[in-house]
């Protein structure tokens, strides 16, 4: 199996951990991810807010890139990008004047032939769980996580075509194969406020102050997430909103890679928990996931 | 005497507020009272099964069933009984449902009349005689009142089945406001088109007879057996000798505005209303008509017009034709009266219906009719011209309780959504605007016949009522608002079509208390059953169908009509009538011939009847109760001083003992 | 001579007194309305025993005499709206009937608010209980019947 | 007068025209006058008329049912054949009325205190108030030589005078006199034989199926009692005063009479015995009737 | 009521432009509201999701482009996934936003947005991937919260969570076309994706906001 892999800004930033754990996960199931050398940032939403052909361009120019690595399918870990990556792919699908246009603007013709995954699709249907069951070394008895796939991973459905748009489980399942137990709760698909971190923080505060505060009361010890823009919305802003709202909330907002990494015997060094704002370490020493003399 | 009681749950209806168990612990103490229990739901198959058993195995001679309102299962309760060998009529009904745990929340209290209510139900029980039910024979005909489209399907169905059926309608001629549609919702088929078969079908039926000009002038007499006299007024042109060829109202030299058109165009003073009348037969206005009013205004001297009754090659005009009055009888009476257009000269603030601009649904559809006054054009009546810009106001009379009724009339959504199409397939330019406080568009393919007209037809839908409208610069000015947008809108528009509700007829009244139906605060007919008896009315033998019940559209008019005639047709089809035993009866004995309950009957149903006396060795006159007319209600036996007369089922001696029990 | 039924009445009723009231309710309009009122949960006090009647016209004065004599503290008649009588003029003979019984028991000394009538016809569950309330607290205020014979 | 009324009487009975003449002889006492039944010419000579002739003889006609008779009758005698004609009690036909002009009957208790010596003796009650002295219907009609005025001297009087005075009592008091009244009721009955109109074959009082009041003589029944007899005359009653007359305990029931008789003129505008094709008045309606006393 | 209308608004082509815009068709919505009842944000919007589309259905150009909400829009597409009427809400919003930039209607209040996305833009521009330092340093800087943030940022730079330094992009050429190009197509003056009145409204609100408070 060998993807072109598109990791998209945050992991390279704010979600270096998310990379790394992702690139572990890889090359413990023997999934190679390439990187699509000089990949440029998607554009995420601001560029769809402000500029329509260039919001599709920028995508299309990562697609390119992997169609010259001779990569017919693109993997990725972010949501927004998985979301951006695949919106200007079936774009790009359709014929007509607009798609005329970004062929124009990039100078080379695109019709969508690159397809393009998420690492999360990878790894629950090319690989299998039948298959990462086989792989797990160290179940993960004892763990209440809540699946947190936030609003892009699988909107639209007709754009991403993942899971469900409104009770997904492709995370709780994973989670049940790695031996995790994944909490019921509503708020699977709530918005985190995403994009506006910067601009609107006491927005975001407030809808992933709710969304953590729903965690906590289903019994969730942990949020599991696939989108470096949620996790750094919960984990990051989490200080804050205990400020804010006067909650004492310590929920540590984890990769599903980190965990599948976990328990197919990774290293936990490797994993970059130490990157996290709510150190996962203690919640998983408790559970007997790691040991303290890591 | 082994009396059973038995009381009902209900679920938690009753026992919630009555304990249930308690009522059975006393009641079963009470004098004759051999047995009491209680059922989750007595109603339900094991709860009669229950009751069956218990009259078998504890020999139970009569019963009192402790649960609803008798109006809902007093006659299940009566059969459950006859199938346990016990006299139907040998069964009470204590209300502790409606009349008790509903109404009340102290549980003690509630219990304590529960107690009393099954113990006025014993006492009256303890007094019930077995009744045997009697049968009176039927008139096997059907009276259809109104040749509207209901009218009309009704008429269809029973000459289907062969029975004779009469209709009477006012007009000159059928087809009610259904011949003034021009298409109908959702499928947009004309409504000729639909009609017009239907009007040739009854009107060549053998079994159907159109009494057409007429009105019900008095009903007496009960089911299987009205008596019914009609008034056909004059229509001063002879039915039979006319050939529809329409010479007379060619030549006919009166122009008057068409009532049938919105008086939007012009008829002669003989004339048929559409040209696809049934009869084809035409109608003189004897109050336009230039013979008629030479004659009134010189007592005949004057030289009178009399220009239609040289031209007809047939003899068939006949001026001095007078009203007829026509007796008939009849087993079963299908009302089919319609409605009428809810008058928005009411509303000053839309103008007080003096704007020549702002019209009706009505209006607009005579408009549309290509066989219209119009052409099938869109005008403003004021000037002529083509309406461009038409704002359509729904909900006009309906769901105000100020100045309107209370009730949604239920066909306006679809018919405005219907114009607003029809205006933009007449005119290309033109733009529908509709105000509406909701769309009800409940029926097969009418959600979809709206979406259609907002999508394909560009019709702009305003949420809210219109606040006013007034005349500017030869525009009609709206003024509405948008609660959606929170926004005031003004239109200047070309031509304002109001939704007018649909409202019950004026003379339903006098209808009703002849026919001795119920209506209610709106005038509307009342269904015997709102949901499980929608046609009957609480008269037996007479039904209802169509808009005189509720405003209802064409479907649901066919609909009610078809369900009205198998209702008629049931009836039609017994031998005999079966008829409650719950009638008044005589004691000779006691009766002195006064006379008193002879007149005070309501229905004629008590005689004078001559016996010879021995006692008294002479012949004396009693009071004899015709069965089949007697309705039991009981008037005579109150004008009774000696209480020679009583009713069954509700005697004195069964009402002295419930009053004992109090 | 008194009912041993009223004795006992009597007796039962010198403490907490509570008004026992007979109505005669016509079985189309009054007891079909009584019906609405319990189907619209409408609560309303407990003290009245209804009798159902084909009509108001069946009822005869020598009923409401007897539920007065034997110890009924008031008596209620309710029927149809008049011109909305099921069998059209039931209610009509009884409006005149008991026109003059009213004005013959208050010339006997008998509370007029004792014997009442009403109109309450059968979309009328809300008229229904504002009868029955104003009904029990007037003979509330009148007291009880054996008290004051 | 009496010879003229004798000889009418022998006049119908020679020409068969009746086959009895109901009217009054004197009694042994020589004062009052009794009824009696006139069956011969020879007879006829025991017929008297005077201010003693109180009775009401409308009683007697149901005895002599589907014969022709003659009868003698005051005014208000013939306003209860009047109403015993439009109850089908009595057929116009089958009666000869010898109409009697007259101005006024006497008290027949007071006489009977005030030494019977008939002369000097007020008037009944009944005939204070009553206006007219001539029937409103009869077959010969025997003239009073007297002068008229004396009988009417009350009629323009309001004739309910005193029943509006009872009206007017409180509450409290009229329940009080009017227990008082009623608990001397024996429950003889006597009000109900000598009424006319209490024709029925079998009283509501002697029913058993069911019991419609107490028989026994307490408060509860006798007020029973009295209520029903009222309301049974409501529209009935010509106001002849019989009952009170032969009430043996004296109760007042002209007062419960007049009572209904004057709500039904004042309300309904109703007069009983006034037309023989009168409609019973609580068997009839008026859908303008009042009914401000229904809520 | 805010407004008045007259005919010559709902006759407006601003519906029209719309739909040939973004493909949508606002004629449809029926104004069921179930856009607004799952939005996310609209707590913080001055109109609900629904309202505005109502208001564009009406022709309402100016109110709509010069409203909040279409800002505060964080495109989670929630009302486009359970719109019965399939309309595409997300993307409307996305259209409203492209067309305020395009006809430079800006809110009157809340700047912070159009702002963000046009320094989030540049930083992309200039550095081909976000450089958030840039960013962040950026935005505060244009916007007046200067000191955003800045109990966050130690520890982020102490995690390893943002880099000093920006990536170097050595497509840097081909990237700027892109830009270009695509602006140009789109009429998107591009040239003005920072134009100082923007700048200038932030930044004179966050002070005046900040003087009132110290008084």
């Amino acid at each position: 199996m060998k993807y072109a892999y598109f990791p998209g800004c945050s992991l390279h930033s704010t979600a270096r951990e998310y990379d790394r754990s992702a690139k572990e996960v890889a090359l413990a199931l023997g999934i190679e991810l390439a990187e699509i050398p000089d990949w440029i940032c998607c554009g995420a939403t601001p560029a769809h807010i402000t500029m329509q052909l260039l919001s599709i361009a920028l995508p299309v120019k990562n697609l390119l890139l992997a169609k010259k690595m001779e990569a017919c399918e693109v993997v990725t870990c972010c949501a927004a990008c998985f979301n951006r990556l695949k919106t200007a792919n079936k774009f790009m699908k359709q014929r007509g004047e607009e798609q005329l246009k970004i062929e124009k603007i990039l100078g080379e013709p695109y019709r969508g032939e690159v397809e393009v995954r998420h690492f999360l699709d990878v790894l629950v249907n090319v690989f299998g769980s039948k298959n990462l069951e086989t792989r797990v070394i160290k179940r993960l008895k004892g763990l209440k996580v809540a699946s947190y796939y936030g609003c892009l991973l699988n909107r639209l459905k007709d754009v991403t075509g993942l899971d469900d748009e409104e009770e997904p489980r492709m995370i709780d399942d994973l989670m049940e194969v790695l031996g995790a137990e994944a909490v019921k709760w509503p708020y699977k698909t709530e918005c985190c406020g995403a994009s506006f971190s910067l601009t609107k923080t006491d927005v975001v505060l407030k809808l992933s102050g709710d969304i953590l505060q729903m965690a906590y009361d289903e019994g969730a010890q942990a949020i599991v997430v696939a989108c470096p823009m949620c996790q750094s919305n919960l984990d990051i802003r989490q200080a804050m909103v205990n400020k804010k709202y006067k909650k004492n909330f310590n929920m540590p907002i984890i990769y599903f890679t980190q965990l599948v990494a976990l328990a197919l015997g990774v290293e936990m060094k490797k994993l970059g928990f130490e990157k996290h704002m709510v150190d996962p370490r203690p919640l998983l020493k408790e559970k007997e996931i790691i040991f303290s003399k890591a | 005497m082994k009396i059973g009681v038995f009381i009902c749950h209900c679920g938690t209806n009753i026992s919630a507020t009555v304990d249930v168990e308690k009522v059975a612990q006393v009641t079963s103490k009470l004098a004759k009272v051999h047995f009491s229990t209680t059922y989750l739901y007595m109603c339900s198959n094991p709860g009669q099964e229950l009751i069956k058993k218990a009259i078998k195995e504890k020999g139970l001679d009569r019963i009192v069933v402790c649960s609803c309102s008798p109006s809902l299962h007093e006659k299940t309760f009566r059969k459950c009984a006859e199938e346990a060998g016990i006299n139907p009529y040998l069964v009470e009904i204590a209300n502790i449902r409606e009349h008790c745990s509903w109404v009340h929340r102290d549980k003690k209290e509630a219990t304590l009349k529960a107690i009393d209510i099954v113990r006025l139900a014993v006492a009256k029980v303890s007094r019930d005689k077995p009744l045997v039910k009697t049968y009176v024979p039927i008139e096997k005909r059907v009276l259809i009142i109104g040749g509207g489209i209901s009218g009309i399907q009704s008429a269809i169905d029973i000459a289907f089945a062969k029975y004779p059926v009469t209709i009477v309608e006012r007009e000159s001629s059928i087809g009610g406001r259904m011949a003034r549609f021009d298409k109908t919702f959702p499928t947009l088929d004309c409504a000729a088109c639909i009609l017009t078969p239907k009007m040739v079908t009854v009107s060549q039926s053998q079994y159907v007879t159109i009494y057409t000009c007429s009105e019900i002038e008095e009903v007496s007499g009960h089911v299987g057996d009205f008596k019914v006299k009609i008034r056909k007024r004059a229509r001063s042109v002879d039915i039979n000798k006319c050939t529809g060829c329409g010479a007379c109202y060619a030549k006919c030299p009166v122009k008057v505005s068409a009532k049938f058109d919105m008086n939007l165009g012009l008829r002669k003073a003989i004339y048929v209303p559409f040209p696809q009348a049934v009869p084809n037969v035409p109608v003189i206005d004897r109050q336009n008509c230039l013979w008629f009013s030479a004659k009134n205004a010189s007592g005949g001297t004057k030289k009178a017009c009399g220009l239609c009754k040289k031209i007809c090659n047939f003899g068939a005009i006949d001026y001095d034709m007078q009203d007829e009055i026509i007796e008939e009888k009849f087993g079963a009476i299908i009302v089919a009266t319609g409605f009428t257009q809810f008058d928005h000269s009411v509303y000053g603030e839309y103008g007080y219906g003096k704007y020549k601009d702002v019209v009706t649904g009505l209006h607009f559809e005579r408009m549309a009719s290509s066989s219209g006054p119009t052409g099938g054009k869109i005008i403003r009546p004021s000037d002529g011209k083509e309406a461009r810009d038409v704002v359509f106001i729904q909900c006009v009379g309906s769901r105000d309780e100020q100045k309107g009724v209370p009730y949604c009339s239920r066909i306006c959504c679809m018919y405005t959504a219907k114009h607003a199409l029809l205006l933009k397939e007449h005119n290309k330019d033109a733009q529908a605007y509709v105000f509406y406080i909701d769309i009800r568009a409940a029926g097969k393919n009418y959600e979809e016949f709206v979406k259609k007209v907002q999508d394909e037809y560009g019709a702009i839908y305003l949420r809210g009522r219109v606040s006013r409208i007034f005349e500017k610069g030869g525009k009609i000015i709206v003024r509405g608002a948008d609660t959606l947008s929170g926004a005031q809108i003004e239109i200047k528009a070309d031509l304002v079509v109001l939704a007018t509700g649909l409202i019950a007829r004026p003379e339903t009244v006098k209808l009703a208390q002849m026919l001795h139906i119920p209506y209610d605060q709106n005038r509307l007919f009342t269904e015997a059953h709102p949901k499980l008896a929608p046609v009957e009315t609480v008269t037996s033998g007479i039904f209802l169908t169509g808009a005189c019940q509720s405003p209802k559209d064409i479907p649901d008019s066919v609909a009610t009509a078809s369900a009205a005639s198998v209702k008629a047709l049931g009836l039609l089809l017994q031998d005999k009538l079966e008829k409650e035993p719950l009638i008044a009866k005589v004691d000779r004995n006691l009766c002195s011939g006064c006379r008193a309950c002879v007149v005070a009957c309501p229905f004629n149903a008590i005689d004078m009847k001559e016996i010879e006396d021995r006692a008294l060795k002479c012949k004396r006159d009693v009071a004899e109760v015709v069965e089949g007319v007697c309705t039991g209600c009981g008037n005579c036996t109150v004008v009774c001083r000696m209480s020679a007369i009583d009713i069954e089922g509700f005697s004195n001696r069964q009402i002295m003992e419930e009053i004992e029990a109090l | 001579m008194i009912n041993p039924r009223t004795q006992e009445l009597k007796n039962s009723r010198a403490e907490s007194w509570e008004p026992k009231i007979a109505a005669f309710l016509c079985n189309w309009c009054s007891y079909a309305g009584a019906d609405l009122a319990g189907t619209s949960r409408r609560e309303y006090p407990p003290n009245i025993r209804i009798i159902r009647l084909p009509c108001s016209g069946r009822v005869n004065p020598l009923f409401v005499l007897k539920c007065l004599m034997d110890g009924a503290d008031g008596v209620l008649i309710a029927g149809c709206h008049t011109g909305d009588c099921h069998y059209s003029e039931g209610n009509y003979y009884a409006r005149r009937r008991f026109a003059i019984l009213k004005k013959l028991f208050e010339f006997l000394g008998i509370d007029p608010r004792r014997f009442q009538m009403a109109w309450v016809s059968a979309s009328e569950g809300d008229k229904w209980v504002k009868v029955v309330k104003e009904l029990v607290e007037e003979i509330k205020k009148a007291g009880p019947i054996l008290a004051k014979s | 007068m009496i010879e003229e009324l004798r000889n009418k009487a022998r006049e119908l009975l020679k020409t068969k025209q009746v086959e009895a003449v109901i009217g009054y002889q004197r009694a042994s006492d020589g004062l009052s006058a009794i009824p009696c039944v006139i069956r011969s010419e020879e007879e006829a000579g025991r017929l008297i008329w005077d201010a003693a002739c109180v009775y009401n003889l409308c009683g007697y006609l149901k005895d002599f049912r589907a014969k022709k008779l003659g009868i003698v009758a005051k005014a208000c005698d013939v306003r209860a054949m009047i109403v015993l004609i439009s109850e089908n009690q009595l057929n116009r036909d089958d009666v000869f009325i010898i109409g009697m002009e007259c101005c006024g009957v006497v008290d027949e208790k007071r006489a009977r205190v005030s030494g019977r010596d008939g002369s000097d003796i007020s008037s009944a009650d009944k005939c204070k108030s009553c206006a007219s002295c001539v029937p409103l219907a009869y077959d010969c009609l025997i003239k009073e030589k007297r002068e008229k005025a004396k009988v009417s001297e009350d009629a323009d009087k309001d004739k309910y005078e005193p029943v509006r005075k009872l009206e007017a009592k409180s509450l409290s008091e009229k329940s009080k006199s009017w227990k008082d009244e009623f608990k001397r009721c024996i429950r003889c009955y006597a009000c109900r034989q000598v009424c006319p109109m209490c024709y029925c074959p079998r009283c509501v009082a002697d029913q058993f199926m069911p019991v419609w009041f107490s028989k026994a003589g307490g408060i509860e029944g006798n007020f029973s009692w009295n209520v029903a007899r009222a309301m049974h005359l409501a529209g009935r009653c010509i106001d002849c005063g019989e009952c009170e007359r032969a009430c043996p305990v004296g109760i007042p029931l002209r007062d419960i009479n007049r009572k209904i008789e004057k709500d039904i003129k004042e309300l309904f505008g109703y007069e009983a015995g006034m037309k023989t094709d009168a409609k019973p008045f609580l068997a009839c309606f008026d859908k303008n009737d009042p009914e401000d006393f229904i809520k | 009521m805010k407004w008045f209308i007259s005919q010559e608004t709902i006759k407006a082509p601003f519906q029209k432009i719309l739909e040939k815009g973004c493909g949508e068709k606002v004629a449809r919505c029926y104004q069921c509201g179930k856009c607004s009842a799952g939005c996310p944000m609209a707590f913080q919007m001055d109109y609900l999701p629904n309202q505005i589309i109502r208001m564009i259905q009406l022709g309402m150009e100016k109110e709509v482009l010069s409203s909040k909400t279409i800002w505060l829009c964080a495109s989670c597409f929630t009302c486009t996934a359970r719109c019965p009427r399939e309309i595409n809400v997300a993307e409307i919003m996305d259209f409203l936003r492209r067309h305020a930039y395009r006809t430079r209607i800006i809110p009157s209040g809340d700047t912070e947005i159009p702002l963000f996305n046009k320094i989030f833009l540049r930083n992309i521009e200039l550095f081909g991937r976000l450089y958030e330092v840039g960013l962040i340093g950026m935005f505060n800087l244009l916007s007046g919260e200067f000191f955003k943030d800045f109990t966050v940022a130690p520890k982020m730079f102490l995690k390893q969570k943002i880099g000093i330094f920006p990536w170097r992009n050595k497509n840097a050429k081909a990237l700027k076309d892109i830009f270009r190009r695509s602006g140009g197509l789109e009429k998107a003056q591009r040239g003005r994706l920072l134009y100082p009145k923007l700048i200038f409204l932030n930044l004179s609100k966050k002070f005046i906001g900040k003087i009132e408070k110290l008084k």
